[in-house]
């Protein structure tokens, strides 16, 4: 491996408030800007970061997720000494088929998988979050502070530093305490879920925390909390960029509006730092004599006869003649029927709203989401 | 397994597309926005099954190359599969003697080594879709030793079929010549450089041009066998472009904009691949606009756009208008500028005039990374 | 798809017969060959047929088969549009995580994954066996009678046919009757476990096993029956080349051995029909000035001091100065000491035979299995 | 991310290595079996996570375009990092223009677009281990315009060296200057032809070298401004190899059946990388005999090898006997034919003599595709 990392992107979430986006797919493939799914910013985050080999720890309905991520090539991790492998539970010898217990389980149940790569440093990451960071420069922070441990953070206002689990940390950025939703929070630094671990002491702690039959088998909960009090070197490593977990509708549809902003701080067309994901045979999109396209995000294979407004186009969507489509995200192959009018929705993937219909209001307080077909007229 | 593999050829050495040309071979032309011209070829053959194909390329292959390094973006088993370029590497003295003939005699021992009964050779500058297992069949029923395909046209003085060769047919769809297309009549049978044949043939051929004519071509010591061999026609139907002269260019891309005639040739069932470029899709400022047009991906949009047909990675700022014109990838059009009849080389940036105007008759053209 | 079928390869199998070798790796990931695994084989047989999609079935201990199989690049299996999958049990909206109940289950329960396809055929395929074959071709003959499903067959010697599923056919190949492991064979006609089926066909038949309490959920038990009680179009495609099964220890050890046979009928040397592999970064094979080598069958990265006869050593082994390997198999990274003596045996991965020792025995009935590190003097 | 890319350049076009250099260029010769020369520097480079290279190739490009086609062989990422081949494509006409500062000069707008600070320049004709990574490290750490690396001999007048340059050094390893080897001295310091510099300085001595001179090398500029630049030299150790005469080609290749010599090159922390073949096993037959040899795969030995090495898919029939040689991929040794000190090129079938025997100063040549 180039850099003695592996990575390991914890993928096993149901997203249950993605609700009917989610029925048939886990939340990491989940369409997020126009052509992407959640999962290839991680994957092309490590990528980028020079890493080699990732794991994708699956588990809930990932026939999608997992036929997705194993191709390799999407991110160029296909090359000799290279891959992306799919971890699913599995069946041993010692052992029957079970499902991971926790995100510690998850790992711990393919220490075999990792010490064939024999790595020096093991990076933990989730696979539900949009952000683009480079993973070797927060190697090269955590050998600078001889870390055993080191937690990518987040600043967030203090008032809402109680949704998340908050680091406390020292004025060398060491961590002294983890409060998960802590009610009088301390400091504003939230856990991102991104680890980097020194792979022997990590692979001792887990073997331990397996056959702890109280331990909830969680990094956050268990395996932190542990290195804590054993007085480990646990580091911060603040991070400043866009980070959004797309967790319900309302924040997917809000992190598509994102990229309408002429400056939007996630800058998908940055040529140093590509997001990749599967390429479509399509034609480039085409607008018709008609067409009316006012601030709108819009990828190949789109067919737009109509208005679109402050809309996010995903690949192979369609907008008929007279049909108004404003402040919407269509996911990929949806179509919007002629004289439909479209507004602060989220319509799902191959999803039809017919001739005439009208869904959503500008004035609703959440996201309207149309996740099966809307009859038009007759 | 297909039964054949397949060549796709260099166009001749008088073609000279203007501008374009200069800076790669036709078969790396910019296509409908986001394709190159040779993608067509390399697709037809992909999805009829044929995965090892020999690439010639007579000059400046170093973009031709660099677009077809990887026969997985074209879905070919890259294992059994392999595209491979051949270039006339002891010819480069003198352009006449840079013959398509010359360079498959230079790769001679790859042909022969080759496991495959026939071979299907293909242009790399000429647009169309076909099903080459469905025109193998019919070769191998018919008993010919060489099918050739065409399409029959009525406008045959057009500009765009002026370069082209065309068969004269006899009643039995035998081909009895082949010639230069000089516009002289309007209905010919336009030769779509498209052949079929037995690989022993066509190595019998190449040998025997070469003890003919040190400058003959493929075409030649075909036309010259047309009363020796039994050399067939083969109609073609839908689609068909060939890209020889700057102004075929221009109107081939044109055309698309009108979606009946994309769809004629990018139909769902016979896809056309291409080299991803892992843009973000295109980005539409407020205040922009865009009518009857194709637009790649990556851009940026600020301005107005009509007409147009547009690679990736193109800006397009404020004010500036672009209008009938085919900007290639990376290029810039500048604040208020406005942009007609033009065609646009890549990574051009126009910056420091008003406008930039040419002509339905004469479309202009600014050379890559130009700035203007 | 190139040709409008798709093959699933059913790689569950413990290989118990296998003993240690199968400890740590599902049977198809066995070596084989000098430098291959077994489920090599089928894959490759594919990438060679033009099948672009192929879904790997595993179950039982497969980390190391999983992340083998995932590599679609080693069979050229990684372009656009095609790949290899690997596909595990797994949770499902409706549905806990659970094993796969049988061959037929298998299928069963990746429906939505091969409907992804829309493939118009479907080959099934086992991932345990030995040999190259054109399934076009197969295809090919199953158009042309317009078969349902159609199985490829082998003929054995009417003596063993007792120890195989036998198809009972007409003059026109088609199958009339199947018998598992009859006592009174009426045909040498073997089942090689290959089916051609319409997929559409087969999708019905499987949800009806689903439902079916009294199913094995099998192919040979279960749906081969019902589609002969059905009257459907059964066809025999008889194969004729080189076949085995490599189920035993003794069996695995002959087929190596096959290999040292001049005209041994599966010549991997074919260059029209090569069996892609992991390649090794290792220096082609190294001879002493003081090696014998005699018949043997050797891969890159060996290094030979010592004296080899009628054998076959995988890549990356090791005879040292004195030592004599005869009638044996070396698998990958085994090393033989100093004048040690192995004779009829199979070395397992990574194990050494220590200086001096005396492993096996020319008149043997059974091949020595040496599957731990043996002692030598010290 | 590393914070250079890499440059692969040409040997100089004053080296002209008999025989072989006529089918492909010095990188693209098969080296200790299954390796080709230029699979050490692309290793090196991937090796020290440079993921971005370009390979300059002056001529003859078909068969190292072909080799390095997939970066993936190299363990390079993709989609991130790509290996590029540069041609020279307007220099054609006279051998003398056609230098390496030419090729850079045609390519500029590619070097200027890349995102790197830093270039490293390694041959493509010279087998050694190093990490860039490190030099690069040790280049910026001591502040030197440019470092170059090079290897302390004594044997200098030894042929190896001959088509070599040597570094004039003062005592603080300044570089005072790189001229021609010519045998003169025992002691030298040959230069290894490997550079590092910032990409902004390089794309300067490019546009600089042919504002002094149209047939400037790199190496001629750099020494020209050494007065002018700090440079420096850094010394290397180990394995060290330039290919640029048969005869150390020969001898390089032989060298390696030292196996501890052999393992100075090859270590399990810095693989060298290959494409690979997809050979089965090597078969040895009943009366086979090998000793102190190094054997690819895919070969199948009826007969005796001794202190030879022999490439992929080479068949040594019953009886012959092959000695310090080398034979290359898919060549045949006929039955009881001896084969004594001579290079075997590709594809070449020995068959109708009983033997062919060249000399320890002089080894023989069989080319490619000969039948003898």
């Amino acid at each position: 491996m180039q850099n003695d990392m592996m990575a390991m992107i914890l993928a096993g979430g149901r997203g249950s408030r993605l609700k009917a986006l989610t029925n048939k797919m886990a939340k990491p493939a989940v369409h997020f800007g126009g052509k992407y799914r959640i999962i290839d910013f991680p994957l092309s985050n490590c990528a980028n970061s020079g890493i080699d080999v990732v794991g994708v720890l699956t588990q809930y309905e990932s026939v999608l997720l997992n036929s997705y991520a194993a191709q390799g090539r999407l991110w160029g991790l296909d090359s000799k000494g290279s891959g992306v492998y799919i971890l699913p539970p599995r069946e041993k010898a010692d052992a029957n088929l079970d499902i991971y217990r926790g995100t510690a389980d998850a790992i711990s149940q393919n220490i075999d998988f990792i010490d064939s790569y024999e790595p020096e440093y093991l990076l933990i990451l989730s696979g539900d979050h949009i952000y683009k960071m480079d993973y070797a420069k927060m190697l090269a922070y955590h050998k600078e502070h001889k870390a055993d441990c080191t937690i990518a953070v987040i600043p967030v206002p203090i008032s809402e530093a109680s949704r998340f689990g908050i680091m406390n940390t020292d004025e060398e950025k060491r961590i002294v305490e983890f409060e998960e939703k802590p009610a009088q929070p301390k400091s504003n630094l939230a856990s991102m879920g991104i680890y980097i671990f020194n792979w022997k002491l990590l692979r001792r702690m887990l073997i331990a925390d397996m056959k702890d039959a109280d331990s909830s088998h969680d990094f956050g909960k268990d395996i932190i909390p542990t290195l804590l009090a054993d007085n480990r070197r646990l580091f911060a490593y603040e991070f400043t960029g866009y980070w959004k977990d797309v967790g319900t509708i309302d924040s997917l549809w809000e992190a598509n509006m994102d990229l309408l902003d002429e400056k939007n701080a996630l800058n998908l067309s940055d040529p140093t730092w590509r997001i990749y994901t599967q390429d479509v045979n399509a034609l480039p999109q085409y607008t018709s004599p008609d067409a009316e396209v006012d601030r709108a995000y819009i990828s190949e294979g789109c067919i737009v006869r109509g208005k679109v407004k402050n809309s996010v186009l995903f690949t192979n969507t369609t907008v008929e003649e007279g049909a108004s489509v404003i402040d919407t995200v269509l996911m990929p192959g949806s179509t919007v029927k002629s004289g439909a009018v479209v507004t602060r929705s989220l319509v799902a993937e191959d999803v039809t709203v017919g001739a005439g219909a009208t869904v959503g209001s500008k004035d609703s307080e959440n996201i309207e989401l149309v996740a099966k077909n809307v009859k038009g007229e007759e | 397994m297909a039964r054949a593999f397949g060549i796709i050829n260099s166009s001749a050495n008088y073609v000279h597309v203007e501008g374009l040309q200069t800076y790669r071979p036709i078969g790396a032309f910019a296509f409908a926005g986001r394709y190159r011209v040779i993608d067509f070829p390399i697709s037809n053959m992909s999805n009829s099954a044929i995965d090892r194909i020999l690439v010639y390329v007579r000059e400046n292959p170093r973009s031709l190359t660099e677009h077809i390094r990887s026969a997985g973006s074209y879905n070919i088993n890259s294992k059994r599969g392999h595209i491979q370029v051949l270039f006339a590497e002891a010819n480069s003295s003198s352009d006449i003697y840079n013959t398509d003939i010359a360079a498959f005699m230079e790769n001679l021992s790859i042909i022969e080594r080759l496991p495959f009964p026939y071979v299907v050779i293909a242009p790399s500058y000429m647009v169309y879709a076909q099903n080459y297992k469905a025109l193998l069949e019919q070769h191998i029923e018919s008993g010919a030793d060489i099918s050739l395909l065409y399409q029959r046209v009525t406008d045959a003085k057009d500009n765009m079929y002026l370069n082209c060769d065309y068969l004269t047919l006899n009643r039995q769809k035998g081909v009895e010549s082949i010639e230069r297309n000089r516009g002289t009549a309007k209905e010919r049978n336009i030769f779509m450089d498209t052949y079929v044949m037995r690989r022993e043939l066509f190595i019998e051929l190449v040998r025997k041009a070469l003890s003919i004519s040190s400058v003959y071509t493929l075409a030649n010591i075909v036309n010259h066998q047309c009363a020796d061999l039994d050399v067939r026609a083969i109609p073609h139907r839908g689609y068909f472009a060939p890209i020889n002269s700057f102004k075929t260019y221009y109107d081939a891309n044109m055309e698309l904009l009108d979606i009946d005639r994309a769809n004629e040739l990018f139909d769902e069932n016979w896809p056309i691949y291409t080299v991803t470029s892992d843009s973000c899709p295109t980005h539409y400022f407020e205040g922009a606009s865009v009518k009857n047009s194709m637009v790649s991906n990556g851009c940026i949009v600020k301005g107005t756009i009509e007409n147009s047909i547009i690679g990736r990675g193109v800006r397009i700022e404020e004010g500036a208008v672009v209008r009938n014109s085919i900007i290639q990838a990376h290029s810039v059009i500048g604040k208020g500028i406005h942009v007609d009849y033009e065609v646009i080389d890549k990574w051009a940036e126009i910056k420091h005039v008003d406008e930039i105007i040419g002509t339905p008759e004469k479309p202009g053209y600014v050379k890559r990374e130009d700035i203007i």
